[in-house]
């Protein structure tokens, strides 16, 4: 049992150094999250010594070849068969290469790719003193209106660093869902949420909200994680140890050779009940769950919107994943004490995120709240605990990110003076004006709403078929409910756009480079694809349903 | 030959498609096209008349199958056309009066720009009530019954632009619609209980059936008599009808159409005569009405309104007869055909008095009008003996059987019956009398119009004076033609089947009664409008006169029960459906609202109120957890 | 692999609509032209259908089937029996008249802007709402239904949301809240009802573990698919909610007067016509075959509700000010009975339910068309704005007479035929329910003649003096369907035909048999 | 003496800390009650480490205090940035974004 032995390495410090021996990675195996941080790191070298005009350049270059790149050994090793026959744990315990892991980091890293390509996106904003700028702010460090920032936009600078930090994200996140233990767990959600938080710091318009962004998420995150960490603790004191197998096994009262020592703690149900607790709503915080959602509307709004499309998509699918994990690997003899908890959590996530959407006025805002309503969904099929909840869940992450991706990227065309124009009421009449992208962003809509023949029915289908294979039919039907509510504003949205006249100094609809179109067809394209022919998904989400313990 | 038939129905009908896709093009010769239509239907059906003749008579009966109408499992509705005796007495009178009536109307209508339309509906009419005669099954029957409604309703609100005109043809349709549901109902029962409604059948194993069903079946047929015949209480519409053109009356409310109930009872005698309840209450129908319409037609001043009061009675003998079974079938068909022809010469008189007078129809404005209209004058004359039943003419015939047959029916009910049928004798000769005197006879009262133009009383053209003197002498000739030697009833017999009931008094008796009977109430109309003055504004009046001018307050029974009521009920539904039902949609839908802007307004912006509710969303999530444990 | 009719029926609109959005704005005329083409191509093809179908063959024919997606279990499997036949054969005839008589709808909305082109977007989406109607009234997978069931919700939203009749007593503004607001509540109605229907269908995955509807009705049949009786009841209930609001039966029924109220003319028969009874359709196809038992537990309740629309519905249009508005009770009224002979149980009922949606999908359509262009001439759609039309435009009133006639089915026309046999079917089973509905006959003479009587009679109001008659177009889309009333009362045989059959299959699939006559007539 | 005990102090720190956050306003006091949280895991950590007589516990705190220092890193540099921009670093004053 190498986990076991991973941990003893320390203990047993006293044996003669003859016995030491080297822990053993599989670098090819952990090939996507090295090539990702590797590229972070350069990254951060190119900020230090390439000039500064060409370091947007070298750094889209370096984000998008990595990205690429991982995303290529991924495929590499699920064809490899890592994701089915040759799953198992590698780095001595600490990461699991199994199907959903290189499913989601698949997702994760093509969310990225994605992301990246909105961030690179410089023809939105007038070119200003004949540089072009992109949507991040001139040089953070600088006060909003200040003279100092004057001058930087003058100067031309740029806050290329969102690149790096967008890929030290990403690659927090590729570690996530495939932690195999707790401290890996806890380390990946601060390499992923730290970075976030800075990028949500970084508008380059409507500065003050992005900083107040930053700073809730900031402190909502942190506060956050330190109960996740409490989390840990109190389970590292149940189990005696903070690898998953362990733990899996002292749950299920499989454990070997009980050590005395442990003896009045291991065992102890109430801290392993309170830990998991825990740890589960620092997973539900960055799901977005209600209750732990009241960040999401302000972050989503106040961020730069490369960044929201970024972070809600690939957030949610990472944290998903380690959820997954956690429940399915860790606590699945627990089932019978989270399965009603998650009930609860599902059903007030479906119907909170659904009805207070009703009212938003700002697009963005309505997006976040459409993205609870999404993660009570997901829920929904994670609480099945079988196979075709894996699966379905699985599904869905991967539908729902490039629908997000999408829309927030078409949220970025619509401008008016001060920028975006997020404000519902300038989206009126915004199908007259330039149907095509009316007509895009309906899609993406029609696909949040989950109208058949788009990827979001098909994902909704799959989770709420699993839920009621599941047994939990209360669910599936609280969840048809809700998703009519949520489709109420999301047709308002359309009708908003097609049917309302335009008013005269309403937003204009800026060309974008090939980067955010291609963000934009991808998204497209992949709604319905997954929407009319979802088969081959589905296939590889099933395949990649299994666990490795 | 029996192929033919269709043909009856056939020229009317196109007739009626051409007249009225037409279009104006065709007004020039409209009218004519209409008129040689009828006739050929006519000519046609005494051909085939002729041909019957040619026949035994228990082998008259033919049928013509065209094509299976509505084939559903155990449902099988043909389009079958069957002429016997009956439908053909029918289809002469049908195709008959309706020529002359056709031909009457080329100058009746002359000055009306849409008298193609008229003459397209009035072969819409002809087309209909042959159907309606000359289906072998009950739903082919109920096809052209509601066929002859729609005409009606077409030509009693010819003149559209009449508010008047319009509502009393709504208002004639509903009634009828009524009956119609009579009608229907009586088909499902025929269905479930025979699996079936083709004459044929159901007529002959009707006797297998037990007699709650059939009773059943009968009352149901008896009310849609009731709404078509116009017999109480479906009677009200037919005053109002009046509105039409006068032709229209003639030939729709007068001969034919309102006498289609009579014929639906006599056609159903084998179900009647199988459910003696069924045959008590048609016979109770038929009584009431006759003396109702009686009363009522006393008490009109408006020509034709007293007219149609006295059809309803007319009427209301035929469906006495018909209610009192093998001893009246005959009877009521002989006077439904003589009463077709003098009460449509009647009406055509009334019609042409009209024509000559501006259309009015104040009877208190006529008077001494016999030397301005000779013809009409004689003819309408001939038509007053012939309904009041003066001896010799049609009604004397007729009228005279049926209420020796009320007498026959026996015991108590015989007596009450025919006691009815006498009074209504008397009656009828009373407001006819009252009629002649106020519209021929006296001094002249009329009086400009509103327009002011003095009416110049003339004689009709021949195009309108010709069918009346034809119509006069039928009603001369065809009672005596009829009864001698039992004509009429040997025709009829193998169809309806007779039986001689054996009457407490002696038909000796009931002339003499029926004679002295009209003789006093002549006199007494003679007293009252002969010899005074006829006031030219109606008096107050006793308060039966008042009453029956109001049709014995059946309309405001309908008003207050049935249109107020309907009213309110409409009214408060409209309300419910916005409110209840649609309010508590609106209402989930507004409270689904208020819920996000309250849940919404939990954003207040602070990072620490977020905080709160994560730390209390922790605290719930553990408190939870330990729960599900301890349970 | 023989030639795909039937997808091709459905497919054709669905590239005539992505053919007609695609026509650049300038060339209006040309797109409604092209819409005009591809729904009378549709037309030829649905006559191909109704002409290659054997009325005595196998239950569902020129079935297409192929895999799709595996996981979930739905197969994409066409296939029509006669009553599918009967009611695609409707759908494709009642488009093109549709279209000729919205020619104009769109123009208002015209800004000349280059981007902005509504009267493409308009047949386009009509067209749309025809793919998915034939589409669904050919799916034997329940799943294909339902996808296309909802889907239909979208095209059909933007029509009354976006093109509505802009005549309204308090001007334009007011007529844009009244629209935007019947819209949304046509939309929330049939989606709630969609989305319950999810969750049933999800059940029924559950239990039968695919979505065919032949496989899963043959495994109820010999029983190797036992439900439980609860379940089986919930899976009914929830399928017969979502039909309910669709067909829409009491008390279900509020948003068709609003959506019927202000979408135009054309989009109301579209509504009540053509989409609405894919409810009714659906009700006779699923709920009876997938849940025989349910559905003879909810008989009672489902026929009251039924008696209950017909005679309120009635009485609702009696009271009604607005003409449009008006034809809508009518039409809850008409779809009470078809529900009513649909659950009666007798082949009668049943095939007069079919024949009910075929004959009040034309009679509506007649009547309705009609009133619309009264409207557009008028401007109002307030009955007391009108009277004596009959003078001055005599064929339009000729027509609406007609169209009203057909509408209180007055024998000899359509409608009688199918009003008759669901009567008699439901009177042989239940008697008394039978003998109510029969007031429905009464009621439904009083509003249709009232609304004739106020509007076309009596004195000619000034504002309707100046009316000009039917033009050449309105004549061409009125004719034909008047004709067709009239062949159809005459000779409904060529439908009896198509449908008797699946009618029969139906019965047997519920296990029932027409109740037999007292006595046997001698024949 | 009792390791237990520690266990609870941990617990008090978590909760003091946690109320700290819920309770004060000013930014940078709010962050440290976080860090205190942190550090209260730490100590729940060393303990159970202690009497698991295992290592790990203690090594983890170790990492704990670097994601610690790193959180401190990002934090300030945006709360300052917040200060400079508001001159506040109160966390009510900035809820510009709400409802």
């Amino acid at each position: 049992m190498s986990t076991v032995a991973v941990h003893s390495l320390w203990t047993t410090a006293v044996d003669p150094i003859s016995k030491f021996q080297a822990p053993k990675i599989e670098y090819a195996q952990l090939s996507p999250t090295l090539i990702v941080i590797g590229a972070a790191l350069v990254g951060v070298l190119i900020e230090a010594f390439v000039p500064r005009k060409s370091r947007y350049h070298a750094q889209v270059f370096v984000s998008v070849v990595a990205l690429a790149a991982a995303f290529a050994a991924v495929v590499a090793l699920a064809s490899g068969g890592y994701g089915t026959t040759k799953a198992h744990i590698a780095a001595m315990g600490a990461l699991a290469v199994d199907g959903p892991a290189l499913f989601l980091q698949g997702t994760i890293l093509l969310a990225g790719l994605f992301g990246v390509f909105t961030f690179a996106e410089r023809r939105l904003d007038p070119a200003a003193h004949g540089n072009r700028v992109d949507s991040f702010a001139a040089q953070a460090a600088s006060v909003p209106g200040s003279d100092s920032e004057k001058a930087a936009v003058k100067a031309g600078f740029t806050t290329t660093e969102a690149f790096p930090l967008l890929l030290f994200a990403v690659g927090g996140m590729l570690v996530f869902p495939s932690a195999n233990d707790l401290l890996t767990l806890f380390v990946a959600l601060e390499v992923f949420s730290l970075p976030l938080y800075l990028l949500c710091a970084l508008a380059r318009r409507k500065r003050l909200m992005s900083q107040e962004a930053a700073v809730k998420y900031f402190l909502l995150g942190a506060f956050a994680s330190a109960f996740t960490l409490f989390g840990i603790a109190l389970l590292y004191g149940y189990a005696g140890s903070v690898s998953y197998a362990t733990i899996a096994q002292v749950v299920d009262g499989t454990v070997t050779n009980v050590d005395p020592a442990l003896a009045n703690t291991m065992g102890n149900d109430v801290l392993l009940l309170i830990g998991a607790a825990m740890i589960v709503m620092g997973l539900l915080f960055k799901v977005g769950a209600v209750p732990f959602h009241m960040w999401t509307p302000d972050v989503y709004q106040g961020a730069p919107t490369p960044v929201t499309g970024f972070m809600a998509a690939a957030t949610k699918v990472a944290a998903f994943g380690a959820l997954l994990r956690l429940l399915y690997v860790v606590l699945p003899g627990l089932r019978w004490d989270w399965r009603p908890v998650m009930w609860a959590v599902a059903i007030v996530t479906m119907l909170g995120g659904a009805i207070v959407a009703i009212t938003q006025t700002d697009i963005k805002r309505l997006l976040a709240y459409s993205s609870i309503a999404h993660a009570g969904f997901i829920l929904a099929g994670v609480i099945a605990t079988t196979r075709s909840g894996v699966s379905s869940v699985l599904f869905y992450l991967a539908a729902y990110s490039f629908v997000t991706i999408g829309a927030f990227a078409v949220v970025t065309l619509v401008r008016d003076a001060g920028g975006e124009a997020t404000h519902l009421s300038k989206w009126a009449g915004l199908g007259r004006r330039s149907p095509l992208v009316a007509a895009v962003f309906a899609v993406f809509l029609l696909a949040f709403a989950g109208i058949p023949l788009t990827s979001g029915f098909a994902g909704k289908f799959a989770v709420f078929k699993a839920a009621a294979e599941g047994g939990a039919i209360p669910l599936v039907v609280i969840g048809v409910i809700s998703s009519a509510v949520a489709a109420f504003f999301y047709i308002r949205v359309i009708v908003l756009m097609f049917f309302s006249e335009p008013n005269p100094e309403g937003p204009t609809v800026a060309v974008p480079s090939p980067l955010t179109l291609t963000a934009i067809g991808a998204g497209v394209a992949v709604t319905l694809v997954l929407g009319v022919a979802p088969q081959y998904f589905l296939n590889l989400a099933s395949q990649a349903s299994v666990f490795v313990r | 030959m029996e192929n033919l038939i269709a043909l009856l129905i056939a020229a009317p009908l196109l007739g009626a498609a051409v007249l009225l896709c037409g279009g104006r093009r065709l007004d020039a010769v409209g009218h004519w096209l209409g008129t040689f239509l009828a006739g050929a239907s006519f000519v046609l059906g005494a051909v085939l008349f002729t041909d019957m003749l040619g026949k035994a008579a228990d082998a008259r009966t033919v049928t013509q199958h065209l094509f299976s109408w509505i084939p559903v499992a155990g449902f099988q509705a043909d389009v079958t056309f069957r002429l016997d005796q009956l439908s053909m007495t029918f289809v002469l009178l049908i195709t008959g009066v309706g020529s002359l009536i056709h031909l009457y109307s080329i100058g009746y209508m002359e000055h009306d720009e849409r008298r193609r339309r008229f003459f397209g509906y009035l072969n819409l009419f002809l087309a209909a009530m042959l159907l309606l005669v000359l289906a072998d099954n009950y739903l082919l029957l109920y096809v052209g019954w509601e066929g002859v409604g729609l005409a009606s309703y077409l030509l009693i609100g010819f003149w559209q632009h009449k508010p008047s005109a319009a509502t009393a043809a709504k208002k004639a349709f509903l009634v009828n619609r009524v009956g119609d549901m009579g009608l229907s109902i009586a088909i499902m029962l025929m269905f479930t209980t025979f699996g079936t409604f083709a004459f044929g059948p159901v007529l002959d194993s009707a006797d297998k059936v037990g007699e709650g069903r059939l009773t059943a079946i009968g009352l149901m047929l008896l009310l849609a008599a009731c709404g078509k015949s116009a017999q109480v209480p479906l009677q009200s519409w037919l005053g109002d009808a009046m509105e039409g053109p006068t032709p229209v009356s003639a030939l729709i409310h007068a001969a034919t159409m309102v006498t289609a109930g009579v014929y639906l009872i006599v056609r159903s005698g084998a179900i009647f005569n199988a459910a003696p309840d069924a045959q008590l209450v048609v016979t109770v129908v038929g009584a009431v009405t006759l003396l109702f319409g009686a009363i009522v037609g006393c008490a009109k001043d408006d020509i034709k309104k007293a007219l149609a009061g006295s059809t309803m009675s007319q009427i209301g003998y035929m469906v006495l007869a018909a209610g009192l079974g093998p001893i009246g079938y005959v009877f009521a068909i002989m006077h439904l055909v003589t009463h077709g022809f003098f009460k449509a010469g009647l009406f055509l008189g009334a019609g042409s008095v009209m024509h000559g007078m501006n259309d009015e129809v104040d009877m208190r404005r006529y008077g001494g009008l016999r030397t301005y209209m000779p013809v009409t004058f004689v003819t309408f004359g001939l038509g007053y003996l012939a309904i009041v039943g003066f001896p010799g003419l049609s009604g004397f015939f007729s009228k005279d059987k049926i209420i020796e047959a009320a007498f026959a029916k026996g015991g108590t009910e015989g007596w009450i019956l025919g006691g009815a049928a006498l009074l209504g004798a008397a009656i009828t000769a009373y407001y006819m009398t009252r009629v002649m005197i106020m519209t021929f006879f006296g001094e002249k009262r009329w009086q400009p119009d509103e327009q002011g133009n003095e009416p110049h009383p003339h004689e009709s053209p021949g195009v309108m004076t010709i069918p009346m003197i034809v119509l006069a002498v039928g009603s001369v000739f065809a009672g005596g033609f009829f009864s001698l030697g039992d004509r009429f009833l040997h025709w009829l017999e193998p169809v309806t089947g007779h039986a001689e009931g054996n009457s407490p008094v002696s038909a000796m008796t009931v002339t003499a009664a029926t004679l002295v009977l009209l003789v006093v109430g002549a006199g007494i109309a003679y007293v009252q409008y002969g010899r005074r003055p006829v006031p030219a504004v109606a008096p107050r009046g006793s308060l039966l006169t008042r009453v029956a001018r109001r049709d014995l307050l059946q309309d405001d029974f309908n008003h207050v029960v049935l249109v107020r009521g309907g009213e309110h009920l409409t009214r408060s539904l409209v309300y419910v459906d916005h409110t209840l039902v649609d309010g508590v949609v609106n209402g989930t839908a507004a409270s689904v609202g208020g819920l996000s802007g309250r849940l919404r307004r939990l954003q207040n912006g602070f990072a620490r109120s977020y905080a709160v509710s994560m730390f209390g969303g922790a605290a719930v999530l553990v408190a939870l957890t330990l729960l599900m444990r301890a349970v | 692999m023989s030639f795909p009719l039937l997808t091709a029926t459905a497919v054709l609109p669905a590239v005539g609509a992505v053919a007609t959005a695609a026509v650049p704005a300038a060339r209006r005329t040309t797109a409604k032209w092209l819409a005009l083409l591809f729904s009378l191509a549709t037309l030829v093809l649905a006559a191909v259908i109704a002409v290659r179908f054997e009325p005595g063959g196998a239950r569902y024919q020129l079935a297409e089937s192929h895999a799709w997606i595996k996981d979930f279990g739905v197969r994409y499997e066409l296939g029509v029996d006669g009553i599918g036949v009967a009611l695609v054969a409707l759908t494709a005839l009642l488009i093109p008249f549709v279209i000729l008589a919205g020619w104009h709808d769109a123009d208002p909305l015209e800004t000349g802007s280059r981007r902005w082109r509504p009267t493409q977007g308009f047949f386009a989406l009509i067209l749309a709402v025809e793919a998915m109607v034939i589409l669904s009234f050919e799916a034997t997978d329940v799943f294909l239904f339902y996808i296309f069931f909802e889907a239909m919700l979208i095209p059909m939203y933007f029509l009354i949301g976006g093109f509505g009749d802009r005549a309204h007593e308090h001007g334009e503004q007011a007529a844009a809240t009244q629209r935007s607001y019947a819209a949304v509540k046509f939309l929330l109605y049939n989606l709630a009802g969609g989305l319950i229907m999810l969750a049933a269908v999800i059940g029924l995955y559950t239990q039968a573990g695919n979505f065919s509807l032949p496989e899963i009705a043959q495994a109820r049949a010999n029983g190797s698919l036992h439900l439980a009786t609860s379940t089986e009841r919930w899976l009914f209930l929830g399928f017969f909610f979502a039909f309910a609001v669709k067909a829409p039966l009491w008390p279900l029924h509020t948003w068709l007067p609003n959506a019927m109220g202000e979408a135009t003319a054309p989009v109301a028969v579209l509504i009540t016509a053509v989409v609405d009874k894919v409810g009714t359709f659906a009700m006779l196809r699923f709920c009876l075959q997938l849940f025989p038992e349910a559905s003879k537990w909810a008989t009672p309740a489902i026929l009251v509700l039924a008696l209950i629309s017909i005679l309120y519905g009635a009485l609702l249009a009696v009271g009604q000010r607005d003409i449009k508005r008006l034809v809508a009770y009518a039409s809850i009224s008409h779809f009470g009975f078809i529900i009513l002979g649909i659950f009666a149980m007798t082949s009668q009922g049943q095939s007069g339910a079919t024949l009910y949606m075929v004959n009040h999908g034309i009679s509506t359509a007649a009547l309705m068309l009609v009133a619309g262009f009264l409207i557009s001439r008028r401007g109002s759609r307030l009955i007391a704005d009108y009277g004596g039309v009959q003078k001055v435009a005599p064929v339009l009133a000729g027509t609406f007479l007609v169209g009203g006639l057909a509408t209180l089915s007055l024998p000899g026309l359509a409608p009688f035929v199918s009003e008759f046999l669901v009567l008699v079917g439901t009177f042989t089973r239940h008697p008394a329910i039978g003998i109510i509905a029969t007031f429905g006959i009464v009621l439904a003479a009083l509003y249709v003649l009232v609304l004739y009587q106020r509007t076309m009679t009596g004195p000619v109001k000034a504002e309707v003096a100046k009316m000009p008659d039917l033009r050449v177009r309105e004549l061409v889309v009125v004719a034909p369907l008047i004709a067709l009333l009239i062949f159809l009362g005459v000779y409904p045989k060529p439908v009896t035909d198509i449908v008797n059959p699946a009618v029969r299959q139906t019965m047997s699939d519920v296990h029932q048999t027409d109740p037999q006559p007292e006595v046997e007539a001698a024949k | 003496m009792n390791p237990v005990n520690y266990l609870y102090l941990s617990a008090l720190l978590f909760t003091i800390g946690a109320t700290g956050v819920l309770i004060r306003r000013n930014a940078i006091v709010l962050f440290m009650c976080i860090e205190l949280m942190l550090n209260a895991c730490n100590l729940a950590f060393v303990t159970f480490s202690r009497m698991h007589g295992s290592l790990d516990g203690q090594i983890i705190a170790f990492f704990t205090m670097v994601v610690a220092a790193a959180e401190v890193v990002v934090g300030l540099a945006i709360i300052v940035s917040l200060f400079r921009t508001r001159h506040s670093a109160s966390v009510d004053d900035a809820s510009l974004m709400k409802l």
